[in-house]
């Protein structure tokens, strides 16, 4: 019908990319440059991807019966990661061209 | 007298299919059950059959006595040969295709299954379901078959039958005996543990149709025996459950465990019979014996093999107090001497 | 000639020696003629049972005895492994002939079992009287076919016990509680029917057998009841108990499949289910019209069961026959016939094995038509899209099968100005496709907020297929609220689902909101339950487990009902799809569905 | 050298399967059953499962100059989750047949 019905946009809480200026001393790999690179990350919920494994994964550990070093170690829904990354290109501060593989996340997914 | 356990029927037919010879015969025996199918052999054809099937069987001895395993791999296919072999039936009607000697219930374990589901008022096939589901591939194989059993066919209320009963059968064969035997045939004393019981194997979907119409006993029975793996089955219960006035356990076999496992073994076929309420371990088939002609009585003593057998009813009860019955074959005692004296 | 008994069973013991008879097969007449001639016979002569040599049949009594004596050796070659007792299988044959060949193939053998009992036989002082006088344990009832010669059919004695108590004797006679052409041949001890049987008359004959055992002191009787069949024979021809005639109405269910009537033909013999193939009380029928339009219209289907007759429950077979559409009917098809319809019952050798069916058949002509009330609806301005207004339908419409009606708005009023035309989009109608009902709903929200759209007064155009017969009426749509107080021209609206508390649902502009605003159910249940709480456009019909026309053109109208996504969390599903019943709040994104208990903590970190 | 190369025996401390033996009733689904089942979880570090994007985000995160409400919805390394789901059933307490699809962990990973 016309008023069009608009899909539930990704509420901007949901997982998405977001980006950052960053100095390439600052990513700490160790690289001298005075360039700044994008650096894209992941950021955002995945309530909307939990499965009953995760509602029962919750009472679990709500339930207070895990020992506090194993229910630290758990995740208890899925986690926004990128699901494909770019790699990123600058020239060190000896003009060499470097390239960091898997440095920015090129798109986010709730994983697992 | 130690009894070496027989070849299985794929290697006595592998054996056979090296000979040229042997492997006509057994073509010939093909051809005769393909025509079996279609119509009952005229007598004329029924006797070059018979000659075929003597011609192979005395010259390869090893494939008139092979049997099969159940739930092996290669179990359909050894069926299929087994009931070449046997296409004309001999005088024992009821022989049971499968070899129970390897695997012959390891009666510790079904008494050990057994003995811990004392008849006390706890639900004692609740406690049977959580040995199962609690116990490594037992727990993922029930979710396996309860899945197949209730999911429904895409856009209608049925479920998938064929898929339900071949999820039962692996159930059935894969987990450990006790396990299986333990969620089929756990004691109950009251009716909550009886409906869990019943409800086991899915009634809903493993045997009962849509309107709730039994069919007739005899074309029920008609419908098992054109399936080779139903057919086997139901020979393996004539077989192992056949009563016998004059053994202590009624059994003609003399073993609970061996009756019970057959009975098992009919779960997931044409056949699954199942307990018929919640407040008794009376079992039954899923059919009736309207419309039965003059064959009324044939159809009676087919319904009365699961509704008035004392072996399978002493069988299910021991597994229930495991003291009430000698598991193993003993002597049977001498007919009791009881004069009657009525003036 | 036929055996009455198709399996006898006798225990046998180590040490009785050569001669000893064990049991007696009997076979009854089918013709005075016929002379019984008994065999045993093998199913295949190369692979005969070690055992075979062991007895012998006598060619004129039916008699089985022992050809050799039986020695502890023979029970051990037996190959059944270890078992106590173990089965000695043989077959026998009656013929009206000799016979040279031994084969049973093909010619309905009797099975005859003995238990061979790695025992002696036990002595007089050890046998039960009980044993004395009857066969253990005999599963298989004697058949004797009706309409048929008396004859021995069975013999009390059990033989195998004859010498083990010599000083005894024993004698039987048979009783019954109802008068029963049974008697017992003294000298033989055979018992023998005395008169042909009519199985319509009893099917089944309770006897008491009574053996009298007598010493010098005492006379002991012992008794055992043996039931005794009849079998059937098509003896009987079809008959009507009540009218041969239905007068049928055809009207709103014009469907192919559709059946119609009911009429019953008893015939007091039996039908079997199975095997299919045997063709005993096998019944056809004819329709007697040579009418085309009749034979492409109707067929009349048989069915039949079994059911006890009132007198003495003798089973007997009920036909029912109804008239069957073979095609859909057109809606203006109107006519009245008379089909008539031979049944004839193939196998009655008599003549009067026919009756004939009468179906007196009105077809009615169906008018499309509205009801002559005018149809109004009131709708708010703040409606959103797919909202729903109301429902239309011609009488009756409930009813229809067999063809289908749709429906269509027209402007009443074709020379409106080129604005008003404008207005009548504001509203729309649907239709599901096995539905006869047609659903108005919004379709342009800003058509239904302009202020000069006032009036929205519709034509609704019914059309039949196939015969595209039409009707119409007028329908009214009154815009309740100002114009100004609607909301802004294209506003978006989200699904009310996803909601999920009361606060967010209650001030959402949901897609379906007929008010303009979700709706809040709060369950109050524990456990699942098909009252959860859940955010609707319009609680009347989401979520009502049923995905109508109007919910199904979105999804995100009303997931509740409509989800064929995955749902997680506590539910149940729907017949089709959607959510039956829920654990705490459903809610739904597009593609997945979550019924949780909503915690309150969780929910504001969350924000 | 002879011998194959060993696969690092995994640490007791990696992303691995764990087993809990919970009542159906505790799994916070709603369901009604005497019935215990076994809930399969995924627990363990995926600390040797990270990337470049990983180094890059810790840095990020570190340098503070993301606002916290962001910082909190960032997965700074792959989650340990599971690959691969199993359904349980069980007899509910009006001896129905139940299924919960994906609800336990058939095996894990470290995802993204």
């Amino acid at each position: 019908g016309k008023g069009r019905s608009r899909q539930p946009k990704q509420s901007s809480r949901d997982c998405r990319v977001e980006k950052r200026e960053m100095r390439v001393r600052d990513l700490g790999l160790g690289f001298d440059s005075d360039e700044i690179v994008l650096f894209k990350f992941c950021v955002g919920s995945c309530q909307s991807s939990r499965t009953n494994y995760d509602l029962a994964l919750k009472a679990l550990l709500e339930n207070g019966s895990l020992p506090r070093r194993t229910a630290r170690k758990v995740s208890s829904h899925p986690c926004c990661r990128p699901d494909r990354y770019e790699p990123v290109s600058f020239m060190d501060a000896q003009t060499t061209w470097r390239t960091i593989q898997s440095l920015s996340a090129a798109s986010c997914m709730c994983m697992g | 007298s130690f009894t070496p356990s027989p070849t299985d029927c794929v290697k006595a037919h592998r054996v056979c299919s090296a000979e040229s010879g042997c492997e006509a015969l057994y073509r010939g025996l093909d051809l005769c059950a393909a025509n079996a199918e279609m119509s009952p052999l005229g007598d004329k054809v029924a006797a070059e059959c018979l000659e075929g099937q003597d011609a192979l069987l005395t010259k390869h001895p090893s494939l008139s006595s092979c049997k099969c395993q159940r739930g092996f791999r290669k179990e359909e296919q050894c069926l299929r040969i087994y009931w070449r072999v046997h296409l004309l039936p001999g005088e024992e009607l009821e022989m049971s295709p499968y070899d129970d000697t390897l695997m012959a219930p390891r009666m510790a374990d079904l008494v050990a299954a057994s003995s811990f589901m004392q008849l006390d008022d706890e639900n004692q096939c609740l406690k049977a379901a959580q040995d199962c589901s609690l116990y490594k591939k037992c727990g993922s194989l029930r979710s396996e078959y309860v899945l197949a059993c209730t999911k429904r066919v895409t856009g209608t209320s049925r479920c998938n039958q064929h898929k339900c009963h071949r999820a039962l059968r692996r159930f059935l064969e894969r987990v450990p005996e006790e396990k299986g035997l333990g969620v089929l045939f756990c004691p109950c004393t009251n009716t909550l543990c009886g409906e869990r019981r019943r409800k086991t194997i899915v009634p809903s979907c493993s045997y009962q149709d849509m309107e709730g119409l039994q069919p007739n006993c005899l074309h029920q029975q008609s419908f098992c025996r054109r399936d080779d793996l139903c057919r086997s089955r139901l020979a393996d219960f004539l077989n192992n459950c056949q009563p016998s006035p004059l053994t202590a356990s009624g059994c003609l076999k003399d073993s609970a465990g061996l009756c019970l496992r057959a009975y098992a073994g009919l779960i997931g076929t044409t056949m699954t019979p199942n307990y018929v309420s919640n407040s008794s371990a009376d079992v039954s088939l899923w059919c009736n014996c309207e419309g039965s002609g003059n064959q009324w009585q044939d159809c009676l003593r087919l319904q009365h093999m699961f509704t008035h057998n004392t072996c399978l009813r002493n069988s299910i009860t021991w597994m229930g107090s495991p003291g009430s019955l000698p598991a193993d074959a003993t002597k049977p005692p001498a007919p009791r001497p009881s004069p009657l004296v009525q003036e | 000639l036929y055996f009455p008994q198709n399996e006898y069973i006798e225990t046998v013991y180590v040490g009785q020696p050569a001669g000893t008879p064990i049991l007696q097969v009997h076979a009854m007449l089918d013709s005075n003629s016929e002379r019984p001639h008994f065999y045993l016979c093998w199913t295949s002569n190369l692979r005969r049972p070690p055992y075979s040599s062991w007895f012998s049949l006598d060619i004129h009594t039916g008699i089985l005895s022992l050809n050799k004596t039986l020695e502890e050796s023979d029970f051990t070659l037996q190959y059944q492994k270890s078992w106590s007792v173990k089965k000695l299988f043989l077959q026998a044959l009656v013929l009206q002939d000799f016979t040279k060949k031994s084969q049973c193939s093909g010619r309905n053998p009797i099975r005859i079992t003995l238990d061979f009992v790695n025992a002696t036989m036990p002595q007089c002082a050890q046998t039960d009287m009980k044993e004395l006088c009857f066969p253990h344990r005999d599963t298989s009832n004697p058949h004797i076919m009706e309409n048929r010669f008396p004859g021995a059919l069975r013999q009390l004695r059990r033989l195998t016990r004859l010498n083990v108590c010599p000083n005894y004797t024993i004698s039987y006679n048979v009783e019954s509680e109802t008068p029963a052409p049974f008697a017992v041949n003294e000298n033989t001890t055979e018992l023998v029917v005395t008169a042909p049987l009519d199985r319509e008359e009893s099917e089944r004959y309770r006897l008491l057998l009574v053996c009298s055992v007598r010493t010098e002191t005492v006379i002991t009787k012992v008794e055992t009841s043996l039931d005794v069949f009849v079998n059937d024979e098509d003896d009987n021809s079809p008959y009507m108990n009540g009218t041969d005639t239905a007068d049928i109405i055809i009207s709103f269910n014009r469907t192919m499949g559709g059946s119609f009537g009911n009429l019953f033909v008893f015939d007091r013999d039996l039908t079997p289910i199975f095997p299919i193939a045997q063709s005993h009380n096998r019944y056809d029928g004819t329709l007697l019209n040579s009418d085309p339009w009749i034979k492409n219209t109707f067929d009349i289907k048989d069915t039949f069961s079994e059911k006890k007759a009132a007198r003495g429950g003798i089973r007997e077979t009920v036909h029912n026959y109804k008239l069957v559409l073979k095609r859909n009917l057109y809606v203006t098809e109107n006519r009245t016939l008379q089909l008539d319809y031979l049944v004839n019952d193939t196998t009655y050798p008599g003549l009067e094995g026919t009756v004939v069916l009468h179906f007196n058949v009105t077809i009615l002509p169906i008018h499309i038509q509205f009801s002559n009330v005018t149809h109004m609806f009131t709708l708010t301005r703040r409606a959103s899209v797919y909202a729903q207004v109301g429902r239309v339908c011609v009488e009756n419409c409930q009813q229809f099968d067999g063809f289908s009606v749709t429906y269509r708005l027209e402007v009443p009023d074709k020379n409106v100005s080129a604005d008003m035309q404008s207005c009548y989009t504001a509203v729309s109608i649907t239709q599901a496709p096995d539905e006869m009902w047609g659903l108005l709903y919004v379709n342009d929200t800003e058509a239904l907020r302009r202020p000069e759209c006032q009036d929205l007064q519709y034509l609704v155009v019914a059309q039949e297929e196939p015969t595209k017969q039409e009707a119409s009426t007028q329908i009214h749509i009154i815009l309740d609220s100002e114009a100004n107080k609607a909301n802004p021209v294209n506003q978006q609206f989200l699904s009310c689902a996803v909601n999920r508390r009361r606060a967010d649902c209650e001030s959402a502009r949901g897609l379906g909101a007929t008010t303009g605003r979700c709706q809040w159910r709060q369950g109050s249940e524990k456990g699942i339950s098909e009252k959860y709480s859940t955010c609707s456009p319009d609680l009347r019909t989401c979520p009502d487990s049923f995905c109508d026309a109007v919910e199904s053109k979105d999804t995100s109208i009303c997931p509740q009902d409509c989800t064929k996504g995955s749902v997680v969390g506590g539910h149940e599903r729907g017949l089709r799809n959607g959510i039956q019943a829920g654990y705490g709040t459903c809610y739904c994104y597009t593609e997945k569905c979550f019924c949780e208990k909503e915690d309150i903590e969780e929910a504001i970190c969350d924000d």
